[in-house]
């Protein structure tokens, strides 16, 4: 593949000449004093870092209702922040123009809650990092691309530790032209392969209940995830508010009751409602202050029901998300 | 919710297309056809008014099992509509399926013309889950 | 186009070819009249139960249909009207319209249905094919459109109704007579109930004027009236009748008196709802009925009945209270929120005679009320009477049924002038008691032997006195003694209301209240009064007539707190004020015109015990009718003789918004039509000609539709399947009655019967569980969509279909049996069944050939109206169309089919 | 909330299985339930007049009427609250008759169904809102597919209403089966005379375009405004249409089907039809022996045709006629299962036929097999319950009728439906028998089942004038239910309009939320579905209602 090497591995420099323009900004990692986050980018980069090693939202909900024309953003994020982002484009919910997306290469992250001040940032050392203590996020051992290979551009790393620029779509193309040097193909093997194939994501009722026995209806899941981006959510809505007399009717009529507390049907029609655009990411399990398993459960319906339409969250800009569309001939065993 | 329901006889709800499915019902009806009163039917307008939360919904309000029937594909009176519904509860059943009860909701595509075979849809969809349930409950 | 000037079209007929045809004309912005020769549109259609072949309910899919029409704004709908006469006027129609008499104000009838349960006249319900009654007036069914009443009445009453208005309570005579003579005698006794909470008494002790207003009176004898009510009473134990839920008020009322008056008051307080309670002075309730009257006229029973079912109404009954003793009047008003003072005349008047304090002296009213109430009371041999007014013929009955031997009633007038019934005093003279006239008592002196001496003195009769009869006039030296063990004084008795005072009620000189006579409210507010306390003594009738008017007026009174004159509640019928008698009788032609058309019977006198026995004690003297007698007796009543309604007047007393007007009259009018449709439908063959299958006179034997009648919720038995109370197990239907059928001169396939025999079959399996029918056919014609499939499911359901037409239906043992070739198997069989129903044919409805002649339309060889079958509509005559059963048999999609094409036709006709 | 709630009994139909009594007890106790009354046809006019002084009187705002299927009497019920001036769509029917009573025969059972059914009702209607019916002008035109006797009597008649008439026919001439029909019983006509007339009729209408060759490649848009897309011989042609009438006919039953019968194998076994075409040029001898077999095609469950097909009786007797007439000699014999002469004048033909000499008999035929001499049926007499074997010279069929050929295509174009025979399916089949379920289309003639020729004309005829009623005063009202946004509460997402098949959802750059073009919708709901957060909602059919229904149904609110 046709791409561009990054001299000594250093991007800063690529974007710093980007942010001399004063309405362009990058948005991406800072290593500060409480190890790294979110930032954004203006006019020059302070304690860049590439790879952000710790996850505690995606970064892809903070661009959300983001229509500003004319202020040009490169994302220098995770894939899976990519992909949130690549969803929410489809979703209308970002104008793309003036945005470049760039994935990069993830080896994983530690979840907010084992947050750690000893964790490294740079990818070698990540790695045996998570070699050694077996602490990654769940969410990113399944992870189903970590590599640096959607949104507009990629930034990757070969197994000779060469860093390397590849442009997917035309604004991949005007990034990669930001970065000095002709574009080279690559040969070597990257040091980051696809995942592997998880076991389809099984469960019961039983299982379910007992794992969101916890579960408050805080609500804090939805709000983190990066693709719930209703403005108003229907949960906020009287369909789902207490019906107090209706209750109290019930009771009357056919005797007590247990109170419904709406969390199945909370998670339910959440898990429906993001099941063609969940990237898997976790945000929601970081969240959560009960500690549910819920990227378990989100990530392993979303990839069930998006696999059978072929369909990856994410993946493409192009791609329809398939309940917005239809083949006539398919899905003969549907019906009963 | 779902397991303090006692009594054996299951609860169904059906979304019915007005123009097809909910015919085929009236025409049933008409023909004295019987079902089990279990069985209790919502007119849409069209299959593809249903949204996959009104499955989850009556599933967790206490149904034993929910469907959807609409009119075959390519007959839709809305022209493509039920492709819609397809997608849709093709999926939610693959939900359904991921929490090992893919039993409780099913798809069916009934004419107008097909009373028959609309009640042959829901009396196997009633007895099979009749049993399941009975059995779940001698357990 | 688009707008096409308004356009107006004659639609005959308001079946469903009819229907159709005027909605889809009006649709097209035609203005339609649509004729219908009957009460209601709906036809044929709406007498089915269901349709086949998809066992839809007929009138649930016909019913909106009719109803649109009535909506329509394009439709004028004329009910009970056909064409008498039809012109052609170029392209123009004119046509002569006769629009019969429903005398039922339409506009103003609500269908509110309380008329038709006081009809006393029943009918056979043409809309039930006559397995079902209906009244004279009546709707045909519930759903009929127009929704309104219709009266028929087909001839006015011979006579004046005059009993109707001389009873004080309006009694429905004419409707009770009507109801026995038919013998229907719980229905007599409902409707005299209806008024009068004492029919066992007033059965027996009224004093009857409507029997002397009875015109059958000037023929030969009056009506029977009194007993033939006591019939009516006697037939119904008023224990077995249920109390209606009555929604309370909350008001109080207090009744002074139990008789009559009071507690007629008290009952139809009761009934609106008012808590009463009734103040009596005496042990028992019943008042001068039972402290005046003797058991042999009135048994204790009949009073304690009446006064029971009363009482079942939540009328609480104080007895032994005596008001102005136990307690005061203000007492009483201050707790009540009205007051009814009833408490009749019972203080005997005295004659200011000289001995009339000597032991042996009676006063009569008193001596009555002793006797009635069980108090040792004794007369000896002889008897002395003092009096000629009704309470002294009974202190003379009485005093003999006492033991004494001789009694002597003492009468100052002569027999004409007397003012007892005339039937008491002949009974009276029967059982021997003898009667002095003109002869007044002078004193009373006692004897040593214990014995009374009584001096009268003879009397002539001199100029009439301000009672309009003559004076008495004493003979100068008449006198003369009679030694007698007692002497019982009854000539008239004046109520004590003393009590009264105190709250200053008005009061005059006789004792009695003064009323305002329309209110019956007195001087005070909140206290009323009636019956003989305000009228000195008269008659049960009039103190129940008071007591019903005080009803209406206190109810009122505590509604508004108001008291209302009489205009107000001139509406209401419980203060129908007593019509003046007109007096009007028959002319001497008039009666020579009744006594040729309905002939001499003399009135029937009820049984009566034998004399010899009857004095010995109290039993009743008279026995009664026997039901035949009664029967008889009230079928000589002149208005029961005519065919309908016989004007009782029961419907318009009942109406609210007044809409019965028994004068209105047949209307002509004449209208101008652009072109006219005509759907007279059809009527089914009647098989009483075909002998062999017993139609008519096997019991059993009825007709498809008759069968449909039965089946449905809106027929007879409301829908469930009973033939004679029973629920028939075995069916055999016979197709082909009356078509293909040279004999009766039907050629022609009705089209229908094949497969309404097998919708009846089917019908039968699904309402009553393991029956066995026979379906008897020629060819099974189920030609139409879905029909072959609904023919084959009622052959697998279980239905044995036989090829071949049974020869004959004979009564079997346990039901009829049918003898029948299976062509088939070629067997002979014998089948029994419960109940064989004849698929009868289709005929041309009556009155098409008439409505063809006026119109010059051609009929077929059978009388259905000449069509085309490439222009099914056309008639011979342009411009006038035809649609639906009367151009030929038709299924209902045809029919529709071809209502629609008739519209399409007559649309073109008046666009060119 | 004021709530009436009727409910029917439907003479015995609700009452038998559903105790009404104890259904309206209960509803008077519950919360905002002003009225509940039960009545025994509530659909009649004293039933109408209740409700209507309920609503006057009470001041009702729901209308609760639990009956028959909403489907029926649904206009009318409506207009009964427009006439106490209360919004129509405040009404909510429940089915407890098709739905419940009919299809249970437990009274226990059915009536804590139809309870539940009301409750489902009551929940969702305290959500109404009153709507307002769309006005939409409608074309005065009508598209009449099919050229045969329906189709051209219709046409005739809109035409002569001066309604503009396209009339479309497949074949490259007018007249369908009728044309070639020589004797059309019982007019005694020749069909191709009774075509011509009308054909004539129609010739120099100039409000009438035909087209034949022609076929129908596309059909879109609503009642009143139909856009129909002809194939005709000169290419695409596109046209607007108010309502559509299709008259496509039968097509004959092809005996081959049947292969027992053995036609195709031999001359001396025709048709009916071909009898018709061709009984002066058959070879035969001076005594024929012909034989007539009924119900060929025609209730036959074996071969899916269980349906009588209406005029095949009378056809058989017309060659028996015919053959007798001309072969005096000749022996003619009919082998039939019942002789469905109903027509007019059908029976008396019957009749006269069988005075003329033709034998009926009452058989099976079970297999007919060819010999030189002659062909030889052999069957079982169901009279006699003999079995015989006869030799014929000449076998006619008496063939059925079969649905048309395009009748999936047509039914697939339009969107309407067929029924189990394969015939196009009435909306009611006693009192609209030429509605489908789809406004502005009607069906004529023997395309919805077997019909004779005047039957067939009838259809035409009638089918044109409700169609002439519903195009006449070029404007028609349409239901209300079509989607709304609630701007609050709609992200901008566009799923919406993504998903919607009519393309009605337009979004608006600057406020950045979508909106209904109202015109273009057409009320599917798939918006709504679509939707996360119920931003957009179709009306009559909102979220909270069909969930409050749910939760009805299931007791669980």
């Amino acid at each position: 593949m046709l791409g561009k090497k990054i001299k000594n591995g250093n991007i800063e420099d690529t974007l710093n000449r980007f942010l001399k323009d004063d309405q362009h900004l990058v948005l991406g990692f800072e290593k500060g004093e409480n190890g790294v986050s979110l930032r954004a980018f203006k006019n020059y980069l302070d304690h860049y870092s590439l790879l952000n090693p710790i996850f505690s939202t995606n970064g892809a909900l903070h661009l959300r209702r983001l229509f500003s024309k004319g202020t040009k953003i490169i994302l220098m994020l995770r894939p899976c922040e990519i992909r949130a982002y690549i969803e929410l484009i489809k979703l209308n919910q970002i104008e793309r123009e003036d945005i470049i997306a760039v994935s990069i290469d993830c080896f994983g992250a530690l979840s907010s809650k084992d947050k750690t001040d000893d964790i490294p940032a740079e990818a070698d050392q990540l790695r045996e990092y998570f070699k050694k203590t077996d602490t990654m996020r769940w969410a990113c051992k399944v992870c189903r691309e970590r590599r640096g290979v959607v949104g507009d551009a990629g930034i990757r790393i070969d197994r000779d530790g060469l860093f390397w620029a590849f442009s997917y779509t035309e604004k991949g193309d005007s990034f990669l032209s930001l970065i000095e040097g002709e574009p080279e193909e690559s040969r070597t093997e990257m040091l980051m392969s696809g995942s592997e194939k998880q076991d389809q994501f099984q469960n019961d009722m039983k299982t379910f209940s007992k794992d969101f026995a916890k579960c408050t209806m805080c609500m804090n899941c939805r709000d983190m995830c990066p693709v719930c981006y209703c403005i108003d959510c229907v949960f906020n809505g009287d369909e789902y508010l207490p019906k107090g007399d209706a209750l109290l009717n019930k009771i009357l009529r056919s005797g007590p009751v247990q109170l419904p507390q709406g969390k199945e049907l909370f998670h339910f029609i959440r898990m429906y409602h993001v099941s063609q655009t969940c990237v898997g990411c976790g945000a929601c399990e970081e969240a959560c202050p009960q500690g549910i398993p819920l990227t378990k459960y989100f990530k392993g319906i979303s990839e069930r029901l998006q696999g059978m339409f072929s369909y990856m969250s994410g993946r493409s800009f192009d791609e329809s998300i398939p309940y917005l569309t239809f083949l006539e001939d398919e899905l003969k065993n549907a019906e009963d | 919710m779902l397991q303090d329901k006692a009594e054996k006889n299951p609860e169904i709800i059906g979304f019915a297309c007005s123009y097809c499915t909910f015919k085929a019902s009236e025409m049933a009806g008409s023909l004295r056809m019987k079902y089990p009163e279990g069985v209790k039917l919502i007119q849409v307008p069209c299959s593809s008014r249903v949204d996959p939360a009104f499955v989850i919904k009556a599933i967790f309000e206490g149904a034993d099992g929910v469907f959807v029937a609409g009119c075959h594909p390519g007959d839709c009176h809305f022209i493509k509509g039920n492709y819609f519904t397809r997608r849709k509860i093709a999926a939610l059943k693959e939900m359904f399926d991921a929490f090992s009860m893919k039993d409780k909701l099913r798809l069916f595509w009934v004419s107008a013309a097909e009373a028959r075979r609309f009640i042959d849809k829901v009396t196997t969809m009633y007895n099979e889950i009749k049993e399941r349930k009975n059995v779940r409950e001698k357990n | 186009m688009g707008n096409f000037q308004v356009k107006n079209v004659l639609v005959v007929g308001g079946g469903i070819a009819g229907i159709t045809a005027a909605l889809e004309l009006a649709s097209c912005g035609v203005s339609v009249t649509m004729l219908e020769e009957g009460p209601s549109i709906g036809g044929r259609m709406i007498q089915l139960d269901k349709t086949f072949p998809t066992l839809d309910c007929s009138t649930c899919t016909l019913s909106p249909k009719m109803v649109e029409v009535a909506l329509n704004h394009n439709i004028e709908l004329l009910s009970w009207a056909k064409p008498m006469a039809v012109k052609k006027a170029g392209q123009r129609f004119q046509v002569t319209i006769l629009k019969k008499s429903r005398y039922v104000d339409i506009k103003k009838c609500n269908a509110c249905g309380s008329c038709f349960p006081g009809c006393p006249v029943v009918m056979k319900s043409e809309f039930n094919m006559g397995t079902g009654p209906r009244k004279a007036i009546y709707i045909p069914f519930p759903q009929a459109i127009p929704n309104k009443a219709s009266i028929d009445k087909c001839e006015d009453r011979p006579c004046k109704a005059a009993c109707v208005d001389a009873c004080p309570i309006h009694t429905n005579v004419l409707g009770y007579l009507k109801h026995i003579s038919e013998g229907r005698f719980a229905d007599a006794y409902m409707l005299i109930r209806e008024v009068n909470p004492f029919p066992s008494v007033c059965g027996r002790v009224c004093d009857a004027p409507c029997e002397e207003a009875c015109s059958r009176g000037e023929l030969d004898d009056p009506m029977a009236i009194r007993e033939l009510k006591r019939f009516a009473a006697d037939q119904v134990d008023p224990a077995t009748l249920e109390v209606p839920d009555i929604q309370q008020t909350g008001k109080k009322v207090a009744v002074i008196g139990a008789g009559p008056s009071g507690l007629t008051a008290a009952y139809e307080l009761a009934l609106r709802g008012h808590a009463v309670t009734v103040f009596e002075a005496l042990a028992e309730a019943g008042g001068m009925m039972r402290y005046g009257i003797p058991a042999y006229r009135l048994p204790r029973e009949a009073i304690n009945r009446d006064i029971a079912y009363i009482q079942r109404h939540g009328v609480e009954i104080k007895t032994e209270v005596r008001v102005g003793q136990d307690i005061t009047l203000a007492e009483i008003t201050k707790s009540h929120d009205a007051t009814y003072i009833a408490v009749g005349a019972h203080m005997g008047l005295s004659l200011g005679m000289e001995g009339e304090e000597l032991p042996g002296v009676h006063d009569g009213i008193t001596f009555l009320r002793k006797m009635n109430a069980g108090e040792p009371v004794q007369v000896g041999k002889k008897v002395a009477v003092i009096g000629g007014g009704n309470t002294a013929v009974d202190c003379a009955q009485v005093a003999r049924r006492l033991g004494a031997e001789t009694v002597t009633i003492v009468y100052r007038r002569t027999l004409s002038e007397m003012p007892a019934s005339h039937e008491e005093v002949e009974t009276a003279l029967k059982e021997g008691t003898v009667i002095q006239f003109l002869t007044a008592p002078v004193r009373v002196t006692a004897k040593s032997d214990g014995f009374l001496s009584m001096v009268c003195q003879k009397m002539e009769l001199g100029k009439p006195d301000l009672s309009g009869r003559a004076r008495p006039i004493p003979i100068k030296g008449s006198e003369f003694t009679m030694d007698v063990d007692a002497v019982i004084s009854a000539v008239g008795q004046v109520p004590d209301t003393r009590f009264v005072t105190e709250l200053g009620v008005e009061v005059i000189k006789t004792g009695t209240i003064q009323v305002d006579p329309a209110t019956l409210a007195t001087n005070v507010q909140g206290i009323f009064a009636g019956g003989d306390v305000v009228t000195e003594p008269a008659y049960i009738i009039d103190a129940i007539a008071a007591g019903r008017r005080v009803a209406g007026s206190i109810d009122l009174f505590l509604r508004s707190k108001m008291v209302v004159s009489e205009k107000t509640w001139q509406k209401d019928r419980m203060f129908w004020s007593k019509k003046e008698r007109t007096g009007e009788k028959f002319t001497h032609d008039e009666v020579k015109v009744l006594k040729e058309k309905y002939g001499e019977e003399r009135r029937l006198k009820p049984q009566e015990e034998p004399l010899e026995e009857r004095t010995k004690d109290f039993r009743e003297v008279v026995t009664g009718y026997t039901e035949s007698q009664a029967r008889s007796e009230a079928s000589r009543c002149l208005a029961g003789k005519i065919e309908g309604c016989i004007q009782c007047g029961e419907c318009e007393r009942r109406c609210d918004v007044k809409a019965v007007d028994y004068n209105m009259k047949d209307e002509i009018v004449d209208m101008e039509f652009d072109s006219i449709v005509l759907a007279p439908g059809f009527d089914l063959y009647d098989p009483t000609e075909k002998r062999e299958f017993g139609y008519g006179t096997l019991d059993g034997v009825i007709t498809g539709i008759e069968f449909e009648r039965i089946c449905s919720v809106t027929g007879p038995t409301g829908g469930d399947i009973l033939l004679k109370g029973k629920v028939p197990k075995r069916f055999y239907f016979i197709q082909c009655v009356g078509s293909r059928d040279r004999q009766s001169g039907a050629r022609f396939c009705s089209r229908v019967c094949c497969m309404y025999t097998a919708k009846h079959a089917s019908i039968v399996k699904d309402r009553i569980k393991g029956a066995e029918i026979y379906i008897s056919y020629i060819d099974v014609r189920a030609y139409g969509k879905g029909y072959e499939e609904f023919y084959k499911s009622t052959q697998e359901s279980g239905t044995f279909y036989i090829r071949g037409i049974p020869g004959e239906i004979t009564k079997g043992e346990n039901g009829l049996l049918v003898r029948v070739e299976d062509m088939l198997s070629g067997e002979m069989r014998d089948i029994e069944v419960d109940v064989v129903i004849l698929a009868t044919g289709v005929r041309p409805r009556k009155g098409t050939e008439e409505l063809c002649n006026i119109m010059s339309i051609e009929r077929d060889e059978y009388g259905f109206i000449r069509a085309d079958s490439i222009t099914p509509s056309r008639t011979n005559v342009d411009g006038i169309f035809v649609c639906g059963m009367a151009s030929g048999p038709k299924d209902i999609p045809d029919t529709v089919a071809s209502g629609g094409e008739a519209a399409a036709s007559c649309m073109e006709y008046i666009n060119q | 909330m004021k709530t009436g709630i009727f409910i029917c009994h439907c003479g015995h139909n609700i009452k038998h299985t559903v105790n009404v009594k104890k259904l309206s007890e209960y509803f008077k106790k519950y919360p905002n339930v002003t009225v509940s009354q039960d009545y025994v046809f509530v659909c009649s006019e004293p039933g109408q007049d209740m409700i209507r002084e309920s609503i006057e009187k009470k001041g009702l705002d729901r209308v609760i009427i639990a009956s028959c299927t909403p489907s029926l009497h649904g206009e009318m019920f409506k207009d009964v609250l427009k006439k106490s001036n209360l919004n129509p769509f405040l009404l909510r029917r429940v089915s407890i008759r098709e739905h419940c009573s009919w299809v249970g025969d437990d009274v226990e059972k059915n009536t804590e169904k139809a309870k539940r059914l009301i409750l489902a009702g009551l929940y969702s209607a305290a959500h109404y809102v009153p709507l307002e019916e769309k006005r939409v002008d409608v074309t005065r035109s009508a598209l009449i597919i099919g050229g045969g006797v329906s189709g051209l009597s219709a046409a005739a008649f809109l035409s002569k209403m001066g309604m503009q008439v396209y009339l479309v026919e497949k074949e490259p001439e007018l007249g369908g089966h009728v044309r070639t029909l020589k004797n059309i019983w019982p007019a005694g006509k020749d069909g191709k005379s009774i075509i011509d007339e009308m054909i004539e009729e129609l010739t120099g209408r100039e409000n009438v375009e035909i087209f034949t060759s022609t076929t129908i490649s596309g059909f879109e848009g609503f009642f009143g405004n139909y856009e129909v897309t002809l194939d005709t011989p000169e290419g695409e042609k596109k046209l607007t249409a108010g309502g559509v009438i299709i008259a496509i006919g039968f097509s004959p039953f092809d005996p081959r089907i049947k292969p027992e019968l053995q036609y195709g194998k031999d001359d001396r076994i025709i048709t009916t039809l071909e009898f018709e075409h061709n009984a002066d040029t058959l070879q035969l001898p001076e005594k024929p022996r012909v034989a007539i077999l009924h119900c060929v095609g025609s209730r036959d469950e074996q071969i899916g045709k269980p349906y009588c097909s209406r005029v095949c009786c009378i056809n058989a007797l017309r060659v028996g006629e015919a053959m007798k007439d001309k072969y005096k000699d000749s022996y003619v014999e009919s082998f039939y299962m019942d002789v469905r002469a109903h027509p007019r004048g059908g029976e008396e033909y019957f009749e006269d036929t069988q005075e003329k000499g033709v034998l009926f008999t009452r058989a099976n035929v079970a297999e007919i097999n060819l010999s030189p001499t002659g062909i030889v049926i052999r069957g079982e007499d169901t009279l006699f319950g003999e079995t015989f074997e006869r030799e014929f010279d000449l076998v006619v069929l008496s063939i059925g009728m079969s649905p048309p050929v395009d009748n999936k295509l047509i039914a697939s174009l339009l969107k309407i439906t067929l029924d189990k025979d394969k015939f196009f399916m009435e909306a009611h089949i006693k009192l609209r028998p030429f509605d489908t379920a789809v406004k502005g289309i009607f069906i004529a003639g023997s395309c919805s089942g077997p019909k004779d020729v005047e039957e067939s004309i009838n259809h035409g005829r009638a089918s044109a004038v409700k169609l002439f009623g519903f195009l006449n005063l070029g404007y028609a009202y349409v239901d209300p239910f079509i989607s709304y946004v609630d701007p609050k509460r709609c992200s901008g997402c566009r799923m919406c309009e993504q998903a919607c098949v009519a393309k009605a959802i337009k979004y608006d750059e600057e406020k950045r939320v979508v909106h209904v073009e109202e015109a273009a919708c057409m009320g599917c709901g798939l918006c709504n579905a679509t939707c996360p957060s119920s931003a957009i909602s179709l009306k009559g059919y909102i979220d909270c209602m069909i969930d409050d229904e749910i939760g009805a149904l299931l007791e669980a609110i």
